[in-house]
C-alpha cells in the first residue's frame, strides 16, 4: 500500500515541492547554530538598521542584530509551535470525533454542542484573551492554539464515522463479537487516517500563521527570543526606513505555510478515495 | 425436524420526526407482529420488496437493533439473554454489498483472523499464531479462494471474490445459522451462480441453516423449500416455495409472481 | 441556539476565572492603573464572595441585558463603548464579505468549468498563496507601497484630520480611501479560501447525474452551468458564509489594530493589553453573538434556496 | 423497416489515472424504425457507455470517442431536403442540441439522482418543451403547460398537476421514473434510450414501467433501445437483442433466436446460470473467473480465459460471423449446427 502511495506522491509536483521545502526548513531548525552566521541575540548598536549587504545579507534590525540569523533561529519557534499545537488538536479532535461518531446518541450530542460553541467563538480573540491572562510563553501558546483548533477535525471525523457506521463492515465487526475499543481503534481509525493527515498538515501551516500573528500583536514569544512574528513587529515601526525588517520574516512565514498547504492539498489529492478506486 | 430459531410476535417500530418544529411523529411499522421458525439444516427464504422490513428482521435476529416486543429463541433459549459472544458463535450474517462489507484498510488475514481469535477465546482454546494462520487458510480453501491472500487488501478483489471473503468471515465462527441478506443482488449474473452454488455446497458440508433474504422470487424458489412473503412489515404468505409459486393465495403474492419477468420462449 | 448562548457565556466565564488566583488580584497585580476603587467595583460586579454557580447565574442575568459593567480605563459603560465602535466594524466586515462573494464565486465557477486550463492553474497558484500569506504582513507591505512609497492611500484611521471641513462627497471619498486597504486585507484570506471552495463544490456538482440529464435534454452549456449546477453549488457555499464569520471577526482584531481602525476589534485588543476585564468580556461575547447572528442569516438563506430543507 | 440510427465501428476509451480503459471496441449496430432493441451485458461491459456515446455525453475529462460514426437518419426520413451533418460525433453544437432531447430522448437508471433537486418536476419538463417545441408548435404558456400535463397523463400519472408542483424528493422512485419518461417523451423523440430504467425499482414497479415503455413506443411510434443486465426483461419486450461482453458485441439476433438457439459460449452459459425453471437439486451453470480487466485485455477472444471450449484458435482476431439469418456471433469455434448445449 505504501508503495502505491509513494508512486502517486512522486508524480504530484505540489506535494513533492512542499515536502522538499519542509525538509529544508526542518534541517534549518535542527542545525540553526551551524547555519546562522551570527548570534541571533548579539546586539551591535553601531551597526543598527543596516540594509541587506554582503556582511548581513538580510540586513540588521533596530538593535543591530543580524536578521538572517534571527530568521534561522525563528524557524525553531515556528515549527515547534506548529507541530505541538497540531499534535494537541489532532489528539483531542480525533478522540472526540471517533467517540461522537461511533457512540452517537447523547455522547454525540454533547460533543457536537461543544464543537458548535468552539466554532462560534472568534478563536483568535479567545487565544489573545487566554494568552494575555496566562503569561505569553511558548508553552502556553502551543497549548492554547492546540486547544482552540480541534473542532473542525472532530466534525470531519464524526461525519466520516457516522457514514461508516452504516456500512456493513462495522456491523460485521460487531457481529464478530469485537469489543468497542477494538472497533474504534482498529476498524474506524485507519479509515479516517486520510482526513487526519490532511488536517494535520494544513493545521501546522495555520498554527504557524496564528503564532506569528500573536507575536505580531506582542502576545507571542517574547523578545529577545527571535520569532518571525516579533521580528516583523519591530519592522512595523520602521516601515518608512527599513523595509527589509518587515519583508523577510513575512516571506519566511509565507514560504513555510505555503509548503505545508501544498503538501496537505497534495496528500488530499493522492489519498482522496473519490479520486481512486471504489475503496482503494 | 427440530426448530433451530423461533421468532414469536416480533415488533419493531421506527419513529420519525415529521417536521422541523412539529412534535407529532410518524410511526413506521417495520416489523409488525411476526412469528416464524427456521428448522435445522433448512434454507428458509424471505421475499419482499425494499422497505418491506426484511432487512430489519435480519438485524433484529443478530441484535444490531432491538425489538419493541416479541422474543427470539435459539434452540429454545432466548436470544435476548445471550452474551454478544454467544450470539456471534451461533448466528452469523452475510451482507449485501461486497464493497461495503469489508474494511478497506484491513488485510484479509486480519479480517478473518480476528474472528478466529474471538472464536478461540469463546471456546477457551488457545491457538498459536501459526495455528490461526492455518485455520484461516483452511476457511479460505473452503470458500474456494486461493490461500496465499492473507496479506492482501479488499480492493485487490472483484465483487464475487469479496463476497467469498465475507462468507469466509461468517464461517470462521463456525455458526449454526447464517442470515444471508441479499447476498447476490449486487453481483453480476455470471457471478451470482458461483455464490449460490457455494452456499448450497456449504449448507451440505456443514449442515448449516440459512435465512435467505432476497427480492428475487425466482432465486428464493430455486434455493429454498419453504418461504415467507413479506409486505409492509407483515408476513402475508408462508409455505412451500413450489406451492406458493404455483398457487399463491395472498393478493400481494399474486401480484409479485405476476410481475416477475418471465422468459416467454422457455415456457 | 439557547444551549449555544449558555455554552459561550460559560466558556467566557471560565476563562475569566482561569487567571491564577482571583481575577481581581491578577488584574490588580498586572495593571497598576487598577485602583482600589475599581477593585471593589469588580468584586461587586462578579460577586466574588459567592459560590461560582451563583456568580455565573448573576453574571448571566446581566449579560442578557448586555450589561457588562464599567470599563476600568475610563469608567464609562462597556455597552456604550462597544456600541459606538460597532458600526465601524460592521462596515468593514460587511464590505469584506460582499467583496469576497462578489469575486470568489465567479473565479471558483470559472476554474471548475475550465478545469485544467491556464486560468484554473493561475487561480490555483493565487489561492495557495492567498491562504498561506500572513495577511498582517500583506497589510504592512501594502502600507509601505501605497501609503509610504506612493502616498496614494491613507494608512490609518477612518477619517482624515481635516475631515470636518469636507463637503458630503468629499467626506464619502475620504471614507472610501480609508476603507480600501483594510477591506482588501481582511477580504484577502477569505477570497482565496472561498474561490477554492466554490471550485471544489462546483466540480462535485458537475459530476452529478442531474447535470447529465440536463445535457441529455439538449440544454446549452451555459444554462447547464449557470442554471442547473450553480443553484446546487450555492447551497454549501452559503453555509460557508456563516462559518467564515468567526474568521473575519478574528481578522478584525489584527487589521483594525494595524490600520488603527476605530472598531470593536481594536477596542478589544487595547482592552486585552490593558487588562480591562469588563471590556474584554463584553467584546468577546458581542463578537460571539455576531457570529451566531451570521449563522442564523446563513440558515435562513439556506432555507430559501434548498427546497429539501423545509420538508425534513 | 429502414434504419433510423446506425453505429459504425465505434471505439470509446476512458482515462483512469493515466491508464487507458478500453470501454468499447468496434461496435457496429443499427436500430430500425419502431423496433425495440435490447442491449444486454454485465456491469462494466460498456453498455452504459454505448448509451452515453449516442448522445455524445461522455465528459471530455473522463474519456472520449476515439473512432467511429454514429449516423442519425431521422432527419433524412422525415425531412427529405435535410443536407446537414448526419454523424452525431462530428456534428456542430447547435445541431447536437437539437438531437439531444429533441430527436433522441434518454432515461437513466437512478430516478432519484437524475432530477435536479432544486427545481420542481414541472419546471424541468417545461425546460425541455421550451427548448425543443417553442417556435414550432407550442407558442403560449398555456400550450406548454397543457402539453406538460399531457405528457404526465400519458405515463399514467393520476394527478399530473400535483406532480408538476412537487420537488423530486417529495415523490417515490416509481413516480419519479414515470416523470422522467414523461420528460423524455414530451418532445416526441424518434428514438428513446432507456439505460437500466428499472434496476433501481422494485419488481412490481419494474413490470409497470416496462409495460409503459412498450405502450409509449407503439403510441408514439418511436424506436427504443433498452439497456439492461437483466435477461428476463429483454425477453419480455424486445424484438432484437445484442449481447455485449468486455466492450464488444459478441452476439446479435432476434429475441426468440437468442433464447432458444444461443450460439456464443458466453450467452449459453449466462442463460444457464439463471435460476429460472431449474429443477430441484440441479445446480446452476457456473462461468468460472471474472470479467477481464479493461485496462489489460486478453488478446483475441475476450471470453477465452473463462471459456471451457477454448483452444489456440481463440487467440486470433475474431470477427462477427452470420450463423443464421440475422444471427451474428463473435466466436471462432461456433458450430454451424445447433446442438443442445444447455
Amino acid at each position: 500500500m505504501f508503495k502505491v502511495f509513494w508512486e502517486r506522491f512522486k508524480h504530484n509536483k505540489l506535494a513533492l515541492s512542499g515536502l522538499i521545502v519542509i525538509l529544508v526548513l526542518t534541517i534549518q531548525a535542527c542545525f540553526a547554530p551551524f547555519i546562522a552566521p551570527y548570534n541571533p541575540t548579539e546586539q551591535n548598536i553601531a551597526n543598527r538598521l543596516s540594509p541587506p549587504s554582503g556582511k548581513h545579507f538580510l540586513g540588521t534590525d533596530e538593535l543591530g542584530r543580524d536578521v538572517f540569523s534571527r530568521i534561522v533561529y525563528g524557524t525553531r519557534i515556528s515549527l515547534s509551535v506548529g507541530f505541538v499545537a497540531v499534535g494537541v488538536a489532532v489528539l483531542i479532535g480525533t478522540l472526540l470525533g471517533l467517540w461522537a461518531g461511533f457512540f452517537g446518541g447523547w455522547v454525540d450530542n454533547l460533543i457536537m454542542r461543544l464543537v458548535d460553541i468552539m466554532l462560534c467563538f472568534p478563536t483568535f480573540f479567545l487565544i489573545l484573551m487566554v494568552i494575555a491572562f496566562l503569561s505569553p510563553n511558548i508553552f502556553n501558546i502551543m497549548l492554547v492554539i492546540g486547544l482552540t483548533s480541534w473542532s473542525g477535525l472532530t466534525r470531519l471525523i464524526r461525519g466520516e464515522c457516522l457514514s461508516m457506521r452504516e456500512r456493513e463492515f462495522i456491523q460485521a465487526a460487531r457481529l464478530a463479537g469485537l469489543k468497542n475499543n477494538r472497533i474504534i481503534f482498529v476498524h474506524l481509525l485507519p479509515n479516517v487516517f486520510t482526513p487526519i493527515l490532511v488536517f494535520a498538515t494544513l493545521g501546522i501551516g495555520s498554527a504557524i500563521l496564528t503564532e506569528s500573528a500573536l507575536s505580531f500583536l506582542g502576545l507571542g514569544v517574547q523578545p529577545p527570543t527571535p520569532s518571525w512574528g516579533n521580528i516583523l513587529t519591530a519592522g512595523k515601526d520602521y516601515i518608512h526606513t527599513a523595509w527589509w525588517l518587515s519583508f523577510f520574516p513575512g516571506l519566511a512565514i509565507l514560504i513555510t505555510v505555503l509548503a505545508y498547504n501544498l503538501l496537505g492539498e497534495g496528500l488530499r489529492d493522492i489519498l482522496d478515495p473519490k479520486m481512486g478506486d471504489k475503496n482503494g | 425436524m427440530e426448530d433451530l430459531l423461533e421468532i414469536k410476535d416480533l415488533k419493531k417500530y421506527f419513529f420519525l420526526k415529521k417536521g422541523l418544529f412539529s412534535f407529532n411523529k410518524e410511526t413506521i411499522k417495520a416489523v409488525d407482529n411476526i412469528s416464524f421458525s427456521i428448522k435445522k439444516g433448512e434454507i428458509l427464504g424471505l421475499v419482499g420488496e425494499s422497505g418491506s422490513g426484511k432487512s430489519t428482521i435480519a438485524k433484529l435476529i443478530v441484535r444490531l437493533i432491538y425489538p419493541q416486543e416479541g422474543k427470539i429463541f435459539f434452540k429454545k433459549e432466548e436470544i435476548g439473554k445471550f452474551s454478544r459472544e454467544k450470539l456471534s458463535k451461533n448466528v452469523q450474517m452475510i451482507f449485501q454489498d461486497p464493497f461495503a462489507s469489508l474494511n478497506p484498510k484491513l488485510s484479509i488475514g486480519t479480517i478473518i483472523g480476528e474472528v478466529v481469535r474471538v472464536r478461540n477465546k469463546i471456546s477457551g482454546e488457545i491457538c498459536s499464531k501459526g495455528e490461526v494462520r492455518e485455520e484461516i487458510k483452511r476457511i479460505l480453501a473452503t470458500v474456494g479462494l486461493p490461500i496465499n491472500i492473507l496479506s492482501d487488501y479488499p480492493h485487490q478483489f472483484s465483487g464475487g471474490q469479496r463476497q467469498r471473503i465475507g462468507i469466509a468471515r461468517a464461517l470462521a465462527m463456525r455458526p449454526r445459522l447464517i442470515i444471508a441478506d441479499e447476498p447476490v443482488s449486487s453481483l453480476d449474473i455470471s457471478i451470482q451462480a458461483q455464490i449460490i452454488n457455494l452456499l448450497l455446497d456449504l449448507k451440505e458440508e456443514f449442515n448449516l441453516s440459512f435465512l435467505f433474504i432476497a427480492h428475487d422470487l425466482n432465486l428464493v424458489k430455486y434455493l429454498s423449500q419453504r418461504m415467507l412473503v413479506m409486505y409492509k412489515g407483515k408476513i402475508v404468505e408462508e409455505g412451500l416455495s413450489e406451492e406458493i409459486y404455483r398457487n399463491p393465495q395472498n393478493l400481494y403474492t399474486q401480484q409479485l409472481i405476476e410481475s416477475i419477468p418471465k422468459i416467454k420462449y422457455w415456457l | 441556539m439557547i444551549p449555544l448562548i449558555i455554552g459561550i457565556s460559560l466558556i467566557s466565564f471560565i476563562i475569566l476565572h482561569l487567571a491564577p488566583g482571583s481575577p481581581v488580584d491578577s488584574v490588580a497585580g498586572m495593571n497598576i492603573e487598577v485602583s482600589a476603587d475599581s477593585k471593589s467595583r469588580l468584586c461587586s460586579l462578579y460577586g466574588l464572595d459567592k459560590p461560582w454557580y451563583i456568580q455565573y447565574y448573576n453574571w448571566l442575568k446581566r449579560i442578557i441585558f448586555l450589561d457588562f459593567g464599567d470599563s476600568f480605563k475610563d469608567g464609562r459603560k462597556v455597552r456604550t463603548k462597544i456600541l459606538e465602535r460597532l458600526p465601524a466594524t460592521l462596515l468593514l466586515n460587511v464590505l469584506s464579505l460582499f467583496l469576497i462573494f462578489l469575486i470568489a464565486l465567479p473565479i471558483g465557477i470559472k476554474s471548475a468549468v475550465k478545469q485544467g486550463s491556464f486560468f484554473d492553474k493561475g487561480m490555483t497558484v493565487f489561492t495557495f498563496v492567498g491562504f498561506s500569506i500572513p495577511t498582517f504582513w500583506l497589510a504592512l507591505l501594502l502600507m509601505i507601497l501605497f501609503g509610504v512609497k506612493l502616498g496614494w492611500l491613507p494608512i490609518s484611521g477612518m477619517h482624515s484630520l481635516n475631515y470636518e471641513n469636507f463637503s458630503f462627497l468629499g467626506k464619502l471619498w475620504d471614507l472610501v480611501k480609508h476603507l480600501i486597504l483594510p477591506v482588501f486585507c481582511s477580504a484577502f484570506g477569505g477570497l482565496a479560501y472561498l474561490s477554492r471552495y466554490s471550485r471544489y463544490t462546483m466540480l462535485e456538482v458537475i459530476r452529478q447525474n442531474y447535470i447529465r440529464t440536463a445535457r441529455a435534454k439538449g440544454l446549452p452549456e451555459k444554462d447547464v452551468i449557470y442554471r442547473h449546477a450553480l443553484r446546487n453549488a450555492l447551497i454549501p457555499i452559503v453555509t460557508l458564509l456563516g462559518l467564515s464569520l468567526p474568521g473575519l471577526i478574528s481578522g478584525g482584531f489584527i487589521f483594525e489594530t494595524i490600520f488603527a481602525w476605530p472598531g470593536m476589534g481594536r477596542l478589544g485588543y487595547l482592552a486585552i493589553m490593558s487588562y480591562d476585564y469588563p471590556l474584554i468580556m463584553g467584546v468577546g461575547i458581542i463578537a460571539a453573538f455576531l457570529t451566531l447572528a451570521g449563522n442564523l442569516i446563513a440558515d435562513f438563506i439556506y432555507l430559501c434556496i434548498d427546497p429539501r430543507v423545509k420538508y425534513k | 423497416m429502414a434504419d433510423i440510427l446506425e453505429i459504425k465501428h465505434l471505439f470509446v476509451e476512458y482515462y483512469k489515472r493515466k491508464k487507458v480503459v478500453s470501454a468499447l471496441r468496434d461496435v457496429c449496430l443499427n436500430l430500425k424504425q419502431q423496433e425495440i432493441l435490447g442491449v444486454v451485458g454485465e456491469s462494466g461491459c460498456g453498455k452504459s457507455t454505448l448509451a452515453l456515446s449516442i448522445l455524445k455525453l461522455i465528459l471530455p475529462t473522463e474519456g472520449k470517442i476515439t473512432k467511429g460514426e454514429i449516423i442519425f437518419k431521422g432527419y433524412e426520413l422525415w425531412e427529405e431536403d435535410y443536407l446537414g451533418d448526419k454523424n452525431i460525433i462530428s456534428m456542430g453544437d447547435d445541431s447536437l442540441r437539437k438531437i439531444r432531447g429533441g430527436e433522441i430522448g434518454m432515461i437513466f437508471q437512478d430516478p432519484f439522482t437524475s432530477f435536479n433537486p432544486v427545481f420542481t418536476i414541472g419546471e424541468q419538463i417545461y425546460e425541455s418543451l421550451v427548448l425543443h417545441r417553442v417556435g414550432k408548435d407550442l407558442n403560449t404558456y398555456s400550450a406548454i403547460h397543457k402539453e406538460a400535463i399531457n405528457s404526465l397523463k400519458r405515463v399514467m400519472i393520476a394527478s399530473p398537476q400535483q406532480v408538476m408542483n412537487s420537488y423530486p424528493h417529495q415523490l417515490s422512485g416509481g413516480m419519479l421514473q414515470r416523470a422522467m419518461i414523461a420528460m423524455a417523451i414530451s418532445c416526441r423523440p424518434k428514438v428513446l434510450i432507456a439505460d437500466e430504467p428499472t434496476t433501481a425499482l422494485d419488481v412490481t414497479l419494474q413490470k409497470e414501467i416496462l409495460d409503459l415503455l412498450k405502450k409509449l413506443q407503439q403510441e408514439l411510434s418511436m424506436s427504443l433501445i433498452l439497456i439492461t443486465h437483466n435477461l428476463a426483461i429483454v425477453a419480455e419486450i424486445c424484438t432484437r437483442i445484442v449481447v455485449i461482453y468486455a466492450g464488444e458485441i459478441i452476439e446479435e439476433a432476434g429475441s426468440e433466436e437468442i433464447f432458444c438457439r444461443p450460439r456464443h459460449p458466453y450467452t449459453i452459459r449466462l442463460l444457464g446460470s439463471l435460476p429460472y425453471l431449474k429443477p430441484e437439486g440441479k445446480r446452476l451453470v457456473v462461468i468460472p473467473g471474472t470479467i477481464p480487466d479493461l485496462i489489460d485485455l486478453p488478446v483475441g477472444c475476450k471470453f477465452y480465459p473463462r471459456c471451457d471450449e477454448a483452444s489456440d484458435t481463440c487467440l486470433q482476431k475474431i470477427n462477427m460471423k452470420e450463423v443464421n439469418k440475422g444471427h451474428f456471433v463473435r466466436c471462432c469455434r461456433v458450430k454451424e449446427e445447433i446442438d443442445g448445449l444447455y
